[in-house]
Order: C-alpha cells, then structure tokens, then sequence
C-alpha cells in the first residue's frame, strides 16, 4: 500500500515546499478555514474578513513594522480529521511556523490543544472552543478570547433581568433553552443550571437533533411550556428552521435570544419576515460604517483585490466576525515585537507571551478605528478570555441593530467554574498549573 | 523476469497454504513491513507521521473491518463510524477505571464492545437484506450517537460530552510523539491484518462467502445462517471498534461524538469499494486512496494558485476539489468496479508474463 | 394529557410526515425504474432550490424562473443517467450506490461554486402563520403553507400513480421493474425510460426543494432532508409511490410524539434514530417493507 | 452387478408424505424406502413432484403430512420438519439441479466448505492459525484433494468456479456434496444439459462413488437410458402420486409407467 503513498509524498512536499519559500521580514498565519459543506457560509465569511485585514495591514502600513504577513489558505471542511491535517501542514511554514492558529471549530480546537501547546503554537478560539481553557496556568498556549459560552450565557441572563426589570424580577419566570444537540450546544447545560438555582426561574433544556431541519416536536413542546423567553443555541440550518417554527407555533420572535452563532445574517435571511424582532447576542457587531471596515474596501476592493466574491457579505456579522480574529493576531504580533524586537518575525512562542500581555483599550480601538465594533481587551496569564462582554441586537426585518451597550458577564459565577473545570483537567493530565507570579 | 513463481514447487499442502505461496511475494511483504516500522518512522517527517501515515492505517483497520462484513459476508452496513464511536468511548472508559488494565487490554476490551453492539445491531440481518438492511443499520448510526452524548458515564460525565484520550503507555513506555505513535498503529494494523487474512482463508472465510454468495445452499450444506451473520457482524464491528479506539488515542487525541458522523460510515464504505469488496490488501490500497486524494487535490490546488499567482477566491477552489473529489470516485468506479485491488492483480498477471508476450 | 394538544402534536406531524414523503418520491422513482439507490437525491433537492431562488434574485418572474430550473433539472437527469448510469448498468446495486454519493459531492460542489454559499430566504406566498380559526377554536396551529404542501404531496402521488398506471412510459417501466431483460426483450426502450425517470426525479427534486426552502430557507443542508426520507424509504417500500406516501405520514406522526411524549424522558432529542427503529421493528415483520413489491437481493 | 458393498437393510424410509403449496399438490401420500449402498433412482415426467420429493428429504421442505425415518447407527428417528442444517449434520448431502455453487470462491474453497461440519476449532484459533486450526484446515485439506483427485478436476482447483463450464461446475459440486462424507447423497439431475461424454462420465462418478465410498444414494434423472442403467431400484412419481416402484426392468414392464411416459419424449 506504501507504493502510492509514497509516489503522492513526492508530489505533495514539491507541492507546499513551492507555497515555502523562505524570506525574512514575513509573519506567516495559515487560514485553516472551510469554504464548503453545510456551514460555508460562517466559514467563508469569517475567512474573507480574517485574511482582508491581515491584507489590509500589508497594503496600508506595510503589515505590523515592516513585517508583512504571508498565509496559506486551507480547507477543512469543518471536519477535526482535516483541521488536524491542515495544521500538520501549515505548522512549521517558514519563516517562524505559524504564528498561531484560528481552528474555527470547536471541535478541531480540541483536537489541537495537546498538538499547539506541544508544537509551541498559540491556539486561539474566539467565541467558541474549550471554554475552561481561560484559565491560562493549565492552559499557557489555549486562547479562547474575548468571551466564551459560559460568560456569553450569564450576559444573556443578565439582558433578560434587563428586559424584566431587575434580576429579582427572574423568579418564577420560564426560560427554554432550545439547544443544538452536540458538544457545542450542551457546553452551557451546566451554567445555565447554576443561575436558574441562584434567580430561581424554570428552565427547560430540550435537545434539536443535528443538523435541525426539523423542529414541529420541540416547538409544540415549547408551545406547551409558554415559556417567558427561549435561548436559541443554534447553529447552521437550526437557526432559520427555529425562527420560521416559532412563528408556526405563534411564539413572539422578540422572545427569542439567539447566541452569537446564531446571529448573523445567514442565520436570519432564510426565514424572511418571520425573523423579525428577533434577538440575539454579538462578541462583534455587524455594519461596514467602522474606519477599520473602511480601510479594507479602500485599500483592497477599491483596487479590485479582497477575498469576498460578494461584495455585499462585507460588513456581515461573519465577516467583521473574521476582521476581530485578525485584529487579534496582528496585535498580539505588534505586541510581541515590543518584547523580541521589532521588525522581525515572531514565533509561535513569542507570540503567545504577545497575547498573554496583550492589552486594548478604547484608545487602542480607536486607533485601530474598532470603537463600538468589538470590546476592550485585557489578556493576562491568568485570564487567558480577557473580555467577557457581549451587546444584543434585534434584527429589523433589514439588519442587526444594536440595542445594548456591552454588558459584562458574570465573572464571580463563571470564573470558579473554569477553574474547577480546568483543574479537573490538569489532574486527569497531570499538568502542574503555572505559577502567574512568575510570569513576566 | 523477476516476478515468477516458475521453478517453485510445493511439495506439501503447508507450503501451498502460506499466506504468500509466491517467494518474491513474502520478500516484498517482509521488506514493505521493513521500511514501514524502521525506515518510515526515521525518514518520514511529523506532518507525514502524524497527519497521513497514523490516520491511513486507522482508516485501512476500520475498512478491513467493513470490508469483512461487507466484502466476505455480503451483508451491507452504513453504521461503521458508530462501531467505531463505541470503540473510542469504551477505551477511554476502559483506561480510565481500569488503569491498572493497561492500554492494549482496553483497546481489546473496547473492541469487544463494540461487537456486542454490533451483534444486537446485525440481528435485523437475519430477517432482511440488501438497502433495507443498510438503512437499518444506520438506525445504529444515530442511536449509538444519540445514547453517549446522553449516557453522562460514558464521557465521564464532562458537560459537553468530549472525551481527551489518556497517556498511552505500555510497560511503563510512553508513546507520545508522532513516530511511536505511528508505530504502535502500525504494529497493531499488521497484527490484525494478519489475524483477519488466517480467518478468512479458513472455515470462518470460507462460511461468510458462501452466505455471502448463496445462502441456502450454505445452509444445505449445514453452515449455520445465524451463527454466521452474527459472527461476521461481531469481528468487522470489533475491527471497526479497535479502529475507533486509535482513531482517539493515536491520531485526534480529543474525540467528541461528531467526530463519528454517518459521513466516516460513507468515507470508509468509499474505501471499501475503491479499494476491492472481499480483498485485505484492497482495505489498504483504498484507504490510502481516500485518505490521500482530498489532501493531494488541495496541495495540488495549491501549488498551481501558488505558481501562477492569480487571485482566485478559495470558496472556488474548495468546491472545485470537492467536485473533483467526487467525479473522480464515480469515473473510477466506472472504469474498475473491482476495484484497486483487482488492478493490482492485473499488474501481477502481467508481471509474470514480463517480459514475455505470453 | 390534554387532547387538543395530542391532536395538534398529531396532525404536526402528519403534515411533516409529507414533508417527508415529497423527498422520498425522487428515492421511489429512481429505484422503481432502474434499481438505483439514488443518494444524490438531497443534492438535487438543494440544486433545484438554489438554482431556482438565484434566478428569481436575477430579477426574473416566478413562472419563467420555474421552468428555467425544471429545464435545468431534466437536463441534469438526463446528464446524470446518460454519464455516470448508463456505464455502469448491470454493476451490482452497492457500487451504483457508492457512484450516487460520489455525485452528491459534485453536485454539492457545483450548487455553491456556482450560486455561492449564501442561505437564501423563500417566499412562496403561502402564510406560514397558525390559521386563526383554527386555533381560536380547537387551539391547535396549522398554517396554511402546511396543508398546501400535503396538498402538493397528494397531487404529486396522485399524479405519478396515474402516470404509472395509464401512460405506456409508465406501463414500461412496471415492466422494467420486473425484469429488465424482459423487458428489453418485448422491446422496451430502457434508455428512454430510464432517461424519462431521471427527467421527472428532477422535477420531483424541483418541488421538493421549494416546499423544504420556503420552509426552513434554501441552504445547504437541504441535503440533509435525504436522510428524513430513507426510514419513510424502508416502512413504504423502495419501489412503491402510495407506501412513499403512507410511509411518511406514519414516520412523521410516530416520530413526532414519541419526541413529544417519550423524548423528555430520556433527555430528548430521540427523533435523529426513532424514526429508523420504528421503521426497523416494522422490517422484522415485513421485510420487503409496507407496499414493496418483492425483497431486494443480497447486494 | 459386481460391486464392493451389497445392498444392505432400509435406511431412510419416506411414509405417506404429503406436500402442497397453497392449492397446488407437490406430492401425495408418497411412501418409498431406500436401502444401505444401493442407488435409488426417482423418476417422472416434468412435474411429477421429482425436486420437491428431494427437498422434503433434505429439510428444504416440510411435508404437510406423513414423516422421513432415518436409521441412524441401529435406531430408527422420524422427522416430521427437520431443517437442510440438520440433515446436513445426520450425514445427507446433495447437489441441485440448477448448480449452487459459490461461484466467488475457487473450486478448493466450495469443496472445502463442504467439511464444514467437521470442522472443530474455534475462529479465534483459526484466526491465530497455529497449532490446531493449522492441523485441522491440512488434514481437510489432504481429504479434500483426495475428492478432487477422484473426480479428476486437479487441474482447476484453484480457478474460480464461476468460470467454470457447465459440467465440470456440476462436478465441483458433486465434489463439495462427498467433502461432507456423507451416508446418503441426492443428486437432483446430475447429468442435466450434458452432452454425451460428460454424462458417461458423470455415470462414472455416480457409480464409483457408490463403489468405493459405500455411499447410498438417491437420484433424480430425465436421461431413462442412464437411470435404467445405473441404479438399483425406481421410484416413479406421477402428479405427486407414486405410480410404481422396484428394479428398472419391472418399472419397464410397468403399464401405469408407460402411459404416464406416453406422449413424454424420451
């Protein structure tokens, strides 16, 4: 059987060795994204707004102090088999390896925890992944920034204490959460458990077998609860067929509080008028009238370059989504250059004490021409999420539009879970946590 | 000239019975598993290690697996990802209450897991055939998926129903990098290779491919229809199951229940077909070929946009390969419905006439 | 238990069940005409649909649009049968099988290269809203766009039935379901007819798509609803047009309450395998499935 | 005739069989018995209930009425349904009349499955393939061959029987039927669509078989000329009925015979 793999390997290393000509001066990221399959639409969003900025940053400033980022474009079909391929693949492109890695996947995050943090390379999952990863001492190369599920969920239940008029108002009150049945959609089962025992509403959890086409059962059930507000934890095709069987069932879609994978345009176009009044959480907020979104059309789509063959996904949810991802690598390699030098070319080491230091606030947004279009940031090594805040907006039938400032999660419930989670983990792998003193 | 069986005679039944009855046969094999344990591990870098040999042989056993119960039984399944889902899981639960057990034992006892499972879930086989069977067997599919995203004690009650595959190690050996990872998949590959190749050129083989091609003369002749059916489903679902369990420990790592969808029952149904129904070397030679298309596309893909410099969307490149991915299975199906393996006969047929006409 | 809500959770999915049923019909065909397990028929559900909603975003009218993607689809039927069938006939059954999923992924492939990977809405004009008689009444939703599409499901089998049993094509292809030689022999031209059936599959896909779109949008994992036909496929049979349809309807009510009533129970979510079971508990008394004409050989 | 074994006592003995499908009446209040070493011959015209008689005797079929006694080792057991499996394992072995090879393995392989019922290791052995399941598959092997040699197809063994032609298929399979070492064998038209010296063959086999192994034997044949010739004793079946039975020259003489034949070419 080895006769045709090897007769491939020929092939395959002149493949890439030609994508890998060495040259100084270059930060190489790989864009290990998915273009096909049930979710292109996230991924190929996400990936255009990721790599226009990185390209942006080349065209405008000549990448971060003359170093100018070269990628490599791989398809992963959201599928962990081929992520990991991808990043086996990418992993030690010249000049430096990959400086880290956006897996995009819950799943391939996982598979790449051991991997990266063993090929000393940051892996960074904004908005989904592990979300105990936060904490940074049993997790040094994991970076699930910005916020992530459990943080996410607190804010929502904050935003409905919000809507009722005060969190005692909570009590008492009927929530459904509509969960996507997979790893991503029960990551929150515990948490929400948590805050229905401390504010004392009902909650009910009920599953919507994969990929979601089909949900008449749960809504009659919901129907048949009258619940005050239903969590949408969806993704992909649930999102649209949820919206469109609340409206059958006569659920108001205002009561509805979609996560952030479920909400963005794709998710609500599908089910036309039906989604109007809808709700749903953002880490990043959609619209193209941001300096920074400008900057991308100025300097690529005005000159006929840009990765989006539809002009008019820019400025999408997904695709300002992929320009936070981006603006998170470049800092964290501006960063890095304040410590190794600047000019050069970071490693994957070097950049990870990039992101563990790395710290934006709204007079950094500003400069980045971001205010309003994702939150301040302050990573540390023991706080590995950095954020925590989300804002809601309300689609109008049109667009999203926003109707919340950020609003903090709840650290004091969150935080001990992770820990307690994490430490879980350090023991099944027999990891001595780092000391955070000692961290420079 | 050089590959002929001229001039070698068997004198006993023993010496026609060897795997290999040809001499220059036994020394490929011997010098292919030469490279494959020694050479290999010391050339081959950790991308080829760990992102293509490690998941080929993980695929090849799992083919093998289906290729037993499809191949030599006749009996089609679609719900081999859910086999190896059983696998994965149980191993994981296996080492981690039973340390004391040691990897390769649980890896057994997983195995043995899922061919309970796969016993219940081929009793349908007993009553049905053909598609009916194969939709009933992704009944299985969903239901083995479905039960260990509920049964918390089968992920050891983690709240969104990952499981992170323990250390491996083997008297007191770790197996940590690429290359010892890759050895040991391979080392257990080739073992059962072997034990499937012993099985299915005696009685058990022999039984499953009579029900395979005629079932009521098998019974006439007194083959037991059940025990038979029964047994094929056991051994292809405790391959399938081993499978599994290497799948998580030596290539992902981390496993979540989706990691098994009906589209790996496909894939590996794929590599069946490609590879050769009813061939051991033809799971291997499929296996490599599904394995290593989709990756060769794409770093062709790459390679041509790379040298010709030109901006084009990689949305258009990814579903080209997709569309290639796709025509290429069907146009091979249609130029060699046998098969790789059959090619490889050919060539063989032809290298012993080379370099002679006939 | 409240009976208006039994009812309502009944009819619900009785209504999904033809849902169901519209999928399965491709399946039927195909199989009934030239033994082929079409799995390819998703992706072309997901075609029809697309293709349809980008030329009606082009700006042209419904009716025009509608036939440009039927012209479409009954080229791509004939396509597919002329270019990956015909070679392979008298292949056994589970490589014709594995030749229609390697066709899914090109036709996966092509529909998004093509049209992009944008989910679109669909609007059909048909309210999807709970007709207010009804519930003011009984307190049970259904909408209208609900009874319309068991309408549509009706007509079609209804449609194909008769086309089966009156027209000559249909006459044939009983025949060549029986026995392809036979029929070979009395002279009936198979390439046509297969031809033909893969024409009218694609119009099946057609309607399918429009029904599933403007219900859950038009995206891809309209291939998915592949895998809500096939439990429907074994309970009804694979070669027959009424158990399609009866088929469904038992699937979708079964399935709908067990998720309803049995599925908090056991921590829901029970619908992705109960359909399959129900349908496998019915094989072991019926092996050829509710109307299925004769058991399919060992593959 | 000169031959090895004589004729012994009764060994099998079918009384009163009756066997129907739905209105159609296979076989009526049938009664035959067949004697240790001899050749028994079932004839008829098409129809007459010939097959269905064969299968009722090998489980294929179970008789609405009447019953099949076996003497095995001394005692007599009657069966009212046993199943082919069972029969198998008391020692009847057959061929069809539509061959049922399997026509994907070679010709060794369909032989060798006929010992399945020997065979005592278990698959774990098997799959080990050391020690006993390696002694095992040699020592059927060496019996095996011993068949192939006798019926002279050495030459194939190794081909697939699906490329085989019509006769020596038929060969194959009498082979894999002797692989059992069976005490009573059913030919079902051993000699059916042969030409002549595939027949005078086949006639051969039969008739050595019954020499040299002391099989007792049951046949089914359209060819009066062979039936007449090789065996001892004829059954004729006519409608499901018996109408005659003893040796081929009182069936000969037989009016009821001649008139069932009339008009029947032969």
């Amino acid at each position: 059987m080895k006769h045709s793999t090897l007769a491939l390997a020929i092939v395959a290393s002149a493949g890439f060795s030609a994508g890998a000509l060495a040259q100084a001066k270059e930060q190489f990221v790989p864009h290990s994204y998915y273009w096909v399959g049930p979710f292109a639409a996230s991924g190929s969003g996400i990936a255009g707004g990721a790599i226009d900025y990185l390209n942006m940053l080349n065209e405008r400033d000549g990448g971060v102090n003359g170093v100018k980022f070269t990628g490599e474009k791989c398809e992963t079909e959201y599928n962990n088999a081929r992520g990991v391929e991808c990043y086996e693949r990418t992993k030690k492109h010249p000049p430096t390896g990959a400086t880290l890695v956006h897996p995009l996947s819950t799943g391939i995050t996982y598979s790449l925890i051991e991997k990266g943090t063993a090929d000393k390379i940051p892996i960074v999952s904004v908005g989904y992944g592990r979300t105990d990863a936060a904490d940074g001492r049993i997790f040094p190369y994991i970076f699930p920034l910005i916020t992530n599920y459990w943080s996410q969920n607190t804010a929502k239940i904050k935003f409905i204490g919000m809507r009722e008029g005060g969190m005692d108002k909570l009590k008492g009150k009927k929530i459904v959460n509509l969960y996507h049945d997979s790893a991503y959609g029960k990551e929150t089962l515990p948490v929400l458990e948590a805050q229905a025992k401390m504010y004392g509403f009902a909650l009910t959890n009920i599953a919507v077998p994969n990929p979601g086409n089909e949900q008449q059962a749960q809504w009659l059930q919901i129907r048949q609860i009258q619940p005050d507000w239903v969590i949408l934890r969806g993704w992909g095709v649930m999102n649209p067929t949820a919206i469109k069987a609340a409206q059958r069932a006569g659920y108001p879609r205002d009561k509805i509080l979609g996560v952030w994978w479920s909400g963005s345009e794709e998710d609500v176009i599908p089910a036309g008028d039906a989604a109007k009044g809808y709700i749903a959480a953002a880490f990043n907020v959609s619209g193209t009238n941001y300096p920074v979104i400008q900057d991308i059309m100025k300097h690529l789509y005005a000159k006929g370059k840009g990765e989006m063959d539809d002009k008019s996904r820019i400025g999408s949810a997904y695709y300002n989504r992929g320009v936070v991802f981006s603006i998170i690598t470049s800092e964290a390699v501006r960063k890095a250059q304040t410590r190794f030098g600047k000019g050069q070319s970071m490693t994957g080491e070097q950049v990870r004490w990039g992101l563990e230091n790395l710290t934006i606030d709204d007079a950094y947004l500003k400069k980045l021409g971001a205010t309003g279009f994702m939150q301040p940031l302050k990573v540390s090594c023991l706080d590995h999420e950095g954020g925590g805040a989300v804002k809601f907006q309300q689609w109008d039938g049109k667009q999203w539009k926003v109707i919340t400032d950020w609003i903090a999660s709840d650290q004091k419930l969150v935080r001990p879970m992770i820990e307690a989670s994490a430490a879980q983990y350090a023991k099944e792998k027999g990891i001595t946590p780092r000391d955070c003193s000692k961290e420079n | 000239m050089l590959y002929r069986e001229a001039g070698q005679f068997k004198s006993t039944y023993a010496e026609d019975q060897q795997i290999f009855p040809i001499r220059q046969d036994r020394i490929a094999v011997a010098a292919l598993l030469l490279v494959a344990f020694i050479v290999v591990p010391l050339l081959a870098n950790q991308y080829w290690l760990s992102a293509i040999l490690t998941p080929f042989l993980i695929f090849a056993l799992a083919t093998l697996g289906l290729n037993i119960l499809t191949g030599y039984a006749g009996q089609l399944s679609l719900g081999t990802a859910a086999f190896m889902a059983v696998g994965a899981f149980m191993a994981y639960n296996f080492v981690l209450r039973m340390p004391w057990l040691g990897v390769i034992p649980s890896f057994i006892l997983a195995g043995v897991c899922a061919a309970a499972v796969g016993i219940v879930f081929g009793l349908p086989s007993l009553r049905i055939k053909g598609f009916y069977l194969a939709v009933a067997t992704l009944a299985c599919q969903f239901f083995v998926l479905w039960a260990i995203q509920r049964i918390g004690w089968i992920t050891n009650y983690s709240a969104s129903g990952v499981i992170t595959a323990q250390k491996i190690v083997i008297l007191g050996y770790v197996f940590d990098t690429p290359a010892r990872k890759y050895v040991l998949t391979l080392a257990i590959v080739a073992v059962m290779a072997l034990l499937a190749k012993n099985l299915m050129r005696s009685e058990t083989g022999r039984a499953f491919m009579a029900v395979r091609d005629m079932d009521v003369a098998a019974s006439v002749i007194g083959i037991p229809m059940m025990k038979t059916k029964l047994l094929a489903f056991a051994i292809s679902s405790f391959y399938c199951g081993v499978a599994g369990a290497l799948f998580a420990y030596t290539y992902l790592g981390t496993v979540e229940p989706e990691a098994f969808t009906l589209d790996l029952s496909f894939r590996i149904l794929f590599m069946v077909i490609i590879g050769g129904v009813g061939s051991i070397l033809g799971s291997f030679l499929g296996a490599a070929f599904i394995v290593l298309l989709p990756i060769f596309l794409s770093v062709l893909f790459g390679a041509i946009s790379h040298a010709s410099g030109m901006e084009i969307s990689h949305a258009v490149v990814s579903n080209l390969e997709l569309i290639i991915f796709g025509a290429l299975i069907v146009f091979f199906l249609i130029v060699e419905p046998h098969g790789l393996a059959r090619l490889w006969q050919i060539a063989k047929e032809k290298l012993r006439l080379w370099p002679f006409p006939h | 238990m409240n009976v208006a809500f039994f009812f309502e959770v009944l009819i619900g999915g009785l209504l999904a069940g033809v849902m169901y049923s519209l999928v399965a019909l491709g399946f039927v065909l195909i199989y009934k005409a030239s033994g082929v397990f079409n799995f390819a028929q998703g992706a072309m559900v997901f075609l029809a649909a697309l293709t349809f909603v980008s030329i009606l975003k082009m700006g042209i009218n419904f009716w025009l649009a509608l036939v440009i993607t039927l012209g479409v689809m009954v080229v791509l039927g004939i396509g597919i049968e002329k270019i990956v069938l015909r070679p392979l006939v008298n292949q056994p059954p589970i490589t014709l099988f594995m030749a229609t999923i390697g066709l899914t992924f090109v036709l996966e492939g092509l529909s998004q290269l093509v049209w992009g990977s944008q989910p679109h809405g669909l609007e059909l004009g048909i309210p999807d809203v709970p007709m207010e008689w009804l519930s003011q009444k009984w307190n049970i939703n259904v909408s209208q766009f609900e009874l319309f599409a068991a309408g549509v499901a009706g007509a079609m089998v209804a449609g194909l039935a008769l086309f089966f049993q009156y027209t000559r094509i249909g006459r044939a292809l009983r025949a060549v379901a029986d026995d392809h030689q036979a029929a070979l022999a009395v002279g009936i031209p198979l390439k046509h007819i297969w031809a033909i059936v893969w024409a009218v599959a694609g119009f099946v896909a057609l309607v399918a798509g429009l029904m599933w779109g403007a219900r859950n949008g038009v995206q891809f994992a309209l291939t998915f609803i592949a895998l809500k036909a096939l439990p429907v496929l074994i309970l009804g049979g694979f070669e027959s047009v009424p158990g399609a349809i009866i088929g469904g309807l038992i699937i979708g009510a079964s399935e709908k309450l067990a998720e309803v009533y049995v599925g908090p129970m056991v921590g829901g979510g029970i619908e992705s395998w109960f359909a399959y079971v129900i349908a496998l508990m019915f094989l072991l008394v019926r092996p050829q499935g509710l109307f299925g004409e004769k058991i399919i050989d060992r593959v | 005739m000169s031959r090895a074994q004589q004729v012994g006592e009764a060994v099998l003995s079918v009384q009163g069989v009756s066997l129907a499908f739905g209105g159609v009446k296979a076989l009526q209040e049938v009664s035959f018995d067949v004697h240790e070493h001899e050749i028994r011959a079932i004839i008829g015209p098409n129809g007459a209930g010939k097959s269905s008689m064969l299968n009722v005797l090998n489980g294929v079929y179970h008789p609405q009425k009447g019953a099949i006694r076996l003497r095995a080792n001394g005692a007599w057991r009657e069966f009212r349904n046993m199943d082919s499996r069972e029969a198998a394992s008391l020692g009847i072995a057959r061929t069809f009349q539509n061959i049922a090879l399997f026509k994907g393995m070679t010709v060794l392989d369909n032989v060798l499955t006929g010992r399945n019922l020997k065979m005592r290791c278990s698959f774990l052995e098997q799959a080990i393939w050391i020690g006993r399941a390696r002694r095992e598959e040699l020592e059927h092997r060496r019996a095996v061959e011993e068949i192939i040699d006798f019926l002279e197809i050495q030459h194939i063994r190794k081909t697939p029987v699906g490329k085989l032609p019509y006769g020596l298929q038929k060969r194959v399979e009498l082979a894999r039927a002797l692989a059992a070492e069976p005490r009573l064998l059913l030919l079902d038209e051993p000699m059916a669509g042969m030409n002549m010296e595939e027949k005078q063959d086949m006639c051969r086999f039969v008739l050595d078989v019954n020499d040299h192994y002391g099989t007792t034997i049951v046949l089914i044949e359209h060819d009066m000329g062979v039936v007449m010739d090789i065996s001892d004793r004829v059954v004729v079946l006519d409608y499901g009925r018996k109408i005659a039975d003893g040796t081929p020259d009182e069936v000969r003489a037989n009016q009821a015979v001649i008139d069932a034949y009339l008009g029947v070419a032969h």
